[in-house]
């Protein structure tokens, strides 16, 4: 299998909660793809679960050949698997600069820590901005530009973005969506979470969508997503 | 008057130093985890007594009986850390339930060792003996010692924290763990390493102190009240500003009891403590936000 | 059976156990047991009222009920005044007591609070101390007018009387509590101890409540405190210690932060467990100690105190 | 013309170095939606912020509601007299249910009596579309979506002169901004004046009858919607390329 | 069954332990002995911890609430002792050892009430006025000289310090000493003296009183002392009756002067308290204080009396069997007085006495007839 990430019947929740339900889903080297789905139906508990801050109760993920399963976070995050989570909440009484240089932490991050520091100041030139400003009174576009920051600073070999353009000015999701098709051109798989499918269309090679813990839907470009269908579908799905 | 005055800028030094030393070790645990160690001054006792069992009851010599006493308190503190802060991590009314948890440390340290101990005072001896004048008051060398080391360490603690990466890495798990977690930093090592160094901290002051005062199951109370009082005045959050309240504190403190003797002294304290916290709720060195 | 008739009918069932006991306990010291319990349950579900409900992290709490010992020391010893009225006195001193300290507290969060409300107790230990004319400085003050009604004094048939009062006041200031959580007003010191800025932003002034709640705490805690002192017939400043405030307050944890009947139900599980320690010769240190680690367990297997994990069992 | 239910004259607020809103002025009709947008960290939120007093009022400038002067009032009576907001980021009383949290914000904000108030809940949360099986659940069990729905419907329940919302688009789907969009015009068909910060163009443009665009704390246009969004500058800063 | 209501935890916890200790050795002994009256006894204890009303009362309440009470002994288990109105109220025959003070204020005004409750140690009173004399006494036998007439007394705020200190003052003030400081301490560990001692040594006055009783506090007191010491005579109240007092300050504390009333009166003449030391010492491997032996003689007091009254269940009766106690004992010979229900203070009876530490000795100076040495000029002073 040349699959990058494999997660297999995946089941996972907050104590007696389950919220996912056996999900499986796959990811291939340099691929990019898309979870969407209706609020409250477990993509975040996914991606939190790929990380390891959530121990499925059964089920297993795989990485690069490697069980993930196991893993603590730390081991996660040092074997190059790295997300910006949803509501970006950081530290909130450290400097923006302090917490980019900290968020290269693991091992290998280390040393091109002033090269990916210059990326994510180019990326987002408010952040440069905004140096030396405790995370707490930033923004709450500033805040998830910082998520992101933090992720990119991680060195990722798969990134996963959990909802990057919320409350980020059309503009600001404009230029992310380049920053990050730029970023998966450079070969750095991608995980998207997002409401605003269209965002997701333009970007991801295949989509999923999640409900009720499940994948119900994959839609590739094989299967010729047409927009509206795919509209449609997730209109109707979420309206019932 | 001139003398008297020395003697008090003198012994306020001796004090503010014990004070630094003790509220900086509250403040590391306080600024990464957000726990405030009501058990920080049972180690300090912990601390002088083993420092006591090894060097006096065991004739290992001072220096080992330190080093001993500076080791047991930090395993202790990794252990209070492991068994009753660390299940409460983002429980809804954490900071409650550790004050709690903490105080239920305390009242075992202070009961075991009176078990152990037993009831009766013990005294280490000095690292230096006789006498050193300073500015015309005289303290003893052993004192002297302790007021040297006290910016030593300081400085050491706030270089670690603030320019280290484990440093650093601890305030971030203080503030927020799940991100912590996201950017691969080890959070149950973190936690260890923070209480684990406050409680060194306690020990290595408890046992300084076991030569200067008397060792008993309860030694630990007026220093951890005076700590608090320090960490009000800095502001809970930075090292310096710590540091430079228990000095401001510990020479106000002499000069009080100079002028209004020792009974109204900490009365006063008490009525500084509300008055400063009613007009800068962040301390007085503490930010305005 | 509905939760609705369970939340009444289970301590009505309680309470008619309770009233019954003398007549089981017919000796002076089980019922002083109960009556300390009482006490004890009056301070923990007044202070659950500030810090469970509405995250003040009141630590001067015992000063209330100090404040109320003493009160009632003197109005009844120094003034001659009734002691079934000094009783009450002590709530009013005690509730003014709380105003005081609430004006500044008001203002503070978290930690800050805990360490100030420490502070303004030990102040108001070193006044009681100071004003030795007063309050009798260390030593206290003893022989302390008892209760009767016409000729009866309240000394007599081991202490039947105290215990119906003791009982009588914990049934009074359990049912203040319940009219007081059940009010819009108890329902909004919920939402500023999690929510500050958007309670505000529904018109709850912040400080407003929190000055609020700590007086009312203060009231029944205070009136616990004069009882206390006429029941004991001393008052001494170890009231405003540091034993008597961690046992308070583990039986608030105990019992839990959430409910009402939790911590008075910790405070006669506390009282007698304990007590049931306290006659065993060579144990005397270990008592606390096992106290101690019987408190964390119960926190780390039952974060919601004792009667949220009875409540768990049931469903 | 209608009167101003609002009017903001040279209101700033600096942090440190940073004036994050700067001399801004301008007036809010009784009775209409008005917009507000701007590129992230331009100062829109706190402008809502110094606004309400939450949680601080502005370093200068005044605002005047309903012919009063409120910027120095405090919080609660600022929400009291009628200027009633939500929040960005997701906030709830977490131990609260629905009805309870309506209850409140009935009795303390509208100064209601219990029993009106009981009514009152009952008519926001219908207005709202709030799941009627969930309203005595705790809020900190409901979805994203119903926490958002609870926080408007407690600003509604209080009957406040002035809603102003904070982003409450962000993070809903498609579907559910579609009824959003109609909830915000049948409140406003009440009587309501209402404040609408948003990034979702679809929204805003739809209901909003005026549009004003901060940009570093500064006005950078107001007026007409559909000539705002056609501004050059306003394209630079805020909506970029497509438009 | 005997009582026994101590501070066994906490901070007096080590006298609480040497009460349980004393009293626990006369058991063992009257047992061996094969009880008293065909009565044999046991011990229960009492825990009165930090020593709050409500543990105290709880305490009291255990103990008087067992139906095989005969007697509760105690050294103090309150600081105002308000439980004796408990123990009186029940008969309960109780014996207390300390805080005279407070025992007469309850029970003077109505001596009838207390027909139960006496009390080891005499009035106080001694303790404010004696010392002046004795002074005088060694300046004029010309043991001691003296610079001037100046006084300071140091002492804490608790009843038994501050009511001494204030009794030291008048009575010094009567005898046309200058009092020159007359400070108050808050009440509990006080690790530094040397604001105090400043002022001392601006103004150096030929006595220096302190009378915070708690050991480790006076030993502080001391060692900070000797480290600058004025030309002045050291008198500290009680603490160094405590035997690790002396561990504590090692040779620094040679020279200083205490008294005790009620203390055990260890000399030749009164061979009674070195049997109770060597017994004491022999059973727990440890000096004992006051409380040890005071426990241990109240315990023999009382089974005297329940001798004659056969009947332990008879409380009242045993109580005015007490009253007519006259016994040697360790600490002198005790008589009660029936209007304060106090032991009596007399040089005949319970003396008020006089020591100075020398080379970690003890030496009894005062009075005469039971003195084991006499009094020396301390090293320090010139
Ligand atoms: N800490 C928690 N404890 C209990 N339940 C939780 C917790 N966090 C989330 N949930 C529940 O788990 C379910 C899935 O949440 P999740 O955040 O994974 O959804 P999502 O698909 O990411 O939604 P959104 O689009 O709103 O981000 C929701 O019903 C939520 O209420
Ligand atoms: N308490 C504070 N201290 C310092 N700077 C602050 C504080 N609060 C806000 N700021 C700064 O003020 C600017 C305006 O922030 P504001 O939250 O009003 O932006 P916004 O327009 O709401 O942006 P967004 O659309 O991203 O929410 C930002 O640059 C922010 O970093
Ligand atoms: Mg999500
Ligand atoms: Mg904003």
């Amino acid at each position: 299998m040349d699959n990058l990430l494999t997660v297999s019947g995946v089941t996972a929740g907050y104590g007696p909660i389950t919220v996912l339900r056996g999900l499986s889903l796959h990811l291939g080297a340099g691929e990019c793809i898309g979870l969407f789905g209706p609020n409250g139906h477990g993509k975040t508990t996914l991606l939190q679960t790929i990380s390891g801050l959530i121990r499925p109760t059964s089920g297993s993920i795989e990485f690069d050949g490697r069980e993930l399963t196991r893993l603590r976070p730390p081991h996660i995050v040092e074997a190059g698997l790295v997300q910006s989570p949803q509501g970006n909440t950081l530290f909130g009484d450290m400097r923006v600069q302090e917490t980019l240089e900290l968020a290269a932490f693991s091992k290998h991050a280390r040393d091109d820590r002033q090269s990916n520091l210059e990326k994510v100041f180019a990326l987002f030139p408010r952040l440069e901005e905004r140096r030396p400003q405790k995370a707490r009174t930033l923004s709450g576009g500033e805040r998830q530009m910082l998520s992101i920051g933090c992720a990119l600073m991680c060195a990722p070999r798969l990134l996963m973005l959990d909802e990057p353009t919320l409350g980020l000015s059309p503009r600001l999701k404009e230029e992310l969506a380049q920053a990050v098709g730029s970023i998966a051109k450079e070969g750095i798989p991608l995980i998207v979470v997002e409401q605003d499918v269209e965002f997701l269309m333009a970007l991801a090679d295949r989509l999923y969508l999640i409900e009720h813990g499940e994948v119900v839907r994959e839609i590739d470009r094989a299967n010729a997503p047409d927009h509206d269908e795919v509209m449609r579908l997730y209109f109707g799905e979420a309206a019932g | 008057m001139i003398e008297t005055l020395l003697a008090a800028l003198v012994s306020g030094l001796v004090l503010g130093s014990l004070y630094a030393l003790m509220a900086s070790g509250l403040s590391v645990v306080w600024t990464t985890l957000g726990v405030f160690n009501f058990a920080h001054g049972a180690l300090m006792m912990v601390g002088a007594f083993v420092a006591w069992t090894v060097s006096e009851a065991a004739g290992l010599g001072l220096l080992t009986g330190i080093a001993a006493g500076t080791l047991v308190a930090a395993l202790l503190g990794v252990l209070i850390e492991r068994l009753l802060v660390r299940p409460f991590y983002g429980h809804r009314s954490m900071l409650l339930i550790t004050v709690m948890t903490t105080l239920a440390a305390m009242i075992i340290l202070e009961k075991g060792a009176q078990i152990i101990w037993g009831a009766r005072l013990k005294q280490l001896p000095r690292l230096i003996d006789g006498e050193v004048s300073i500015l015309g008051a005289t303290i003893s060398a052993h004192e002297a010692v302790l007021v040297g080391l006290a910016p030593l360490i300081l400085f050491a603690i706030w270089r670690f924290t603030l320019k280290t990466r484990t440093g650093r890495s601890l305030r971030a798990v203080g503030q927020n763990q799940n991100s912590a977690a996201l950017i691969g930093i080890d959070v149950p090592v973190a936690f260890a390493i923070a209480f684990g160094l406050s409680a060194a901290l306690a020990g290595l002051t408890g046992a300084l102190l076991g030569s200067i005062r008397f060792i008993t199951p309860v030694m630990g109370a007026e220093p951890l009240v005076k700590a608090m009082i320090v960490v009000i005045f800095g502001g809970l959050g930075s090292l310096g500003a710590t540091a430079g309240a228990a000095y401001l504190i510990g020479l106000i403190e002499a000069l009080l009891i100079v002028w209004l003797g020792l009974y109204w002294t900490p009365f006063v304290l008490f009525l500084m403590m509300i008055i400063v916290l009613v007009f800068r709720p962040n301390g007085i060195f503490g930010g305005k936000e | 059976m509905s939760t609705r008739a369970r939340d009444i009918l289970v301590p009505l069932a309680c309470l008619a156990v309770l009233a019954l006991v003398p007549l089981v306990a017919t000796e002076s010291y089980t019922r002083h047991l109960f009556i300390i319990a009482f006490i004890y349950g009056i301070i923990a579900s007044n202070w659950n009222l500030s810090l469970g409900h509405c995250g003040v992290f009141n630590f001067g709490h015992l000063t209330f009920f100090g404040v109320g010992v003493y009160t009632a020391a003197i109005a009844a010893k120094t003034f001659g005044i009734n002691p079934w009225i000094a009783i009450w006195l002590g709530g009013v001193t005690a509730a003014f007591a709380a105003f005081l300290i609430a004006t500044p507290v008001a203002r503070l969060k978290g930690i800050y609070v805990v360490l100030v409300t420490f502070a303004f107790s030990q102040l108001a230990m070193q006044l009681v101390l100071s004003q030795s004319q007063i309050t009798g400085g260390a030593e206290g003050m003893v022989r302390i007018p008892f209760m009767r009604i016409g000729d009866y004094s309240f000394v007599r048939d081991y202490k039947l009387g105290y215990y119906y009062v003791g009982l009588g006041l914990l049934v009074l200031s359990t049912l203040f509590l319940l009219a007081v959580i059940n009010s819009p007003f108890g329902k909004s010191l919920k939402a500023v101890r999690d929510a500050e800025d958007y309670a505000e932003s529904r018109g709850i002034s912040v400080s407003t409540q929190r000055i609020l709640v700590l007086v009312l705490s203060a009231v029944f805690t205070g009136v616990a405190g004069g009882f206390y002192a006429i029941y004991l017939r001393v008052a001494s400043p170890e009231v405003f210690g540091f034993g008597t405030l961690a046992l308070a307050l583990s039986m608030v944890l105990i019992g839990g932060t959430g409910t009402t009947y939790g911590p008075i139900a910790a405070a006669l599980a506390l009282t007698f467990a304990t007590e049931s320690l306290a006659g065993i010769r060579g144990l005397e240190e270990a008592r606390f100690i096992i106290v101690a680690v019987a408190m964390i367990l119960v926190l780390r297997l039952a974060p919601g105190g004792l009667l949220g994990l009875l409540n768990r069992l049931k469903i | 013309m209608s009167e101003p239910a609002l009017s903001i004259t040279g209101a700033c607020k600096t942090f440190g170095g940073l004036k994050a809103v700067d001399d801004v002025s301008f007036r809010v009709n009784s009775g209409e939606i008005f917009g507000i947008a701007g590129p992230n960290g331009s100062g829109k939120s706190t402008l809502f912020n110094l606004m309400t007093g939450i949680p601080y009022g502005p370093s200068a400038g005044e605002v005047h509601f309903d012919g009063r002067r409120i910027d120095r009032w405090p919080a609660h009576r600022i929400a009291r007299a009628g200027l009633c907001r939500t929040f960005q980021k997701d906030a709830e009383f977490p131990e609260l249910s629905a009805d309870e949290t309506l209850q409140i914000s009935a009795v303390y904000n509208g100064g209601q009596r219990r029993r009106d108030a009981a009514d009152n809940v009952d008519k926001a949360l219908t207005l709202v579309d709030f799941d009627p099986d969930r309203r005595t659940m705790r809020s900190d069990e409901l979805s994203v979506y119903e926490k958002k729905q609870l926080m408007i419907a407690s600003a509604l329940v209080s009957n406040p002169s002035v809603l102003m919302l904070d982003e409450p688009a962000s993070g809903l789907t498609k579907p559910e901004i579609e009824k959003l969009d109609a909830l915000l015009i049948a409140v406003n068909r009440t009587g309501v004046t209402i404040l609408l910060i948003e990034h979702v163009l679809s929204l805003l443009l739809s209901v909003s009858e005026r549009l004003m665009v901060l940009n570093y704390g500064q006005i950078l246009a107001e007026g007409d919607p559909q000539t705002v969004v056609k501004n050059p500058a306003v394209i630079e800063a805020y909506l970029g390329g497509r438009g | 069954k005997i009582g026994v209501l101590a501070p066994v935890t906490g901070k007096a916890a080590a006298d609480g332990q040497e009460m349980v200790n004393g009293a626990q050795m006369a058991v063992d002994e009257l047992n061996k002995a094969g009880g008293v009256a065909g009565h044999t006894f046991e011990l229960s204890v009492g825990d009165v911890g930090d020593a709050s009303a409500d543990a105290v009362a709880t305490a009291a309440e255990r103990l008087l609430g067992d139906r095989a009470m005969g007697a509760i002994m105690t050294g103090y288990a309150s600081g105002s002792n308000f439980e004796i109105e408990m123990m009186a109220e029940q008969d309960m025959v109780y014996l207390v050892s300390a805080n005279s003070a407070q025992t007469e204020g309850i029970i003077a005004p109505s001596p009838d009430d207390f027909g139960t409750v006496w009390s080891m140690t005499p009035s106080y009173a001694g303790y404010n006025t004696e010392i002046v004399p004795v002074i005088e006494g060694l300046v004029a036998d010309g043991k001691l000289t003296l610079p001037n007439k100046k006084v300071a007394i140091i002492s804490s705020d608790n009843p038994y310090s501050k009511g001494i200190a204030e009794g030291m003052v008048v009575a010094f003030g009567e005898a046309g000493w200058e009092v020159t400081e007359n400070d108050l301490l808050p009440f509990g560990e006080i690790n530094d003296w040397r604001a105090f001692l400043a002022k001392i040594r601006q103004n150096p006055p030929a006595v220096l009183i302190n009378t915070d009783y708690v050991s480790a506090n006076a030993a502080t007191f001391m060692n900070q002392f000797m480290e600058d010491p004025t030309n002045s005579l050291v008198f500290i109240q009680y603490a160094p009756s405590v035997p690790e007092f002396l561990e504590l300050t090692k040779e620094k504390s040679s020279g200083v002067v205490y008294n005790l009333l009620g203390g055990v009166l260890n000399t030749p003449t009164n061979p009674r308290a070195a049997e109770v030391l060597g017994k004491y010492k022999a059973a727990f491997g440890n000096e004992p204080g006051t409380y040890g032996p005071a426990l241990y003689e109240q315990v023999l007091i009382y089974a005297d009396a329940l001798g004659k009254v056969g009947d332990p269940s008879k409380r009242a009766e045993i109580g005015a069997e007490i009253a007519k106690t006259s016994k040697q004992t360790a600490m002198g010979k005790i008589q009660f007085d029936p209007a304060t229900h106090l032991s009596v203070q007399s040089n005949d009876g319970v003396p008020i006495q006089f020591y100075q530490i020398r080379d970690g000795e003890r030496i009894l100076f005062y009075p005469d007839q039971y003195a084991t040495g006499s009094f020396e000029q301390p090293g320090w002073m010139k």
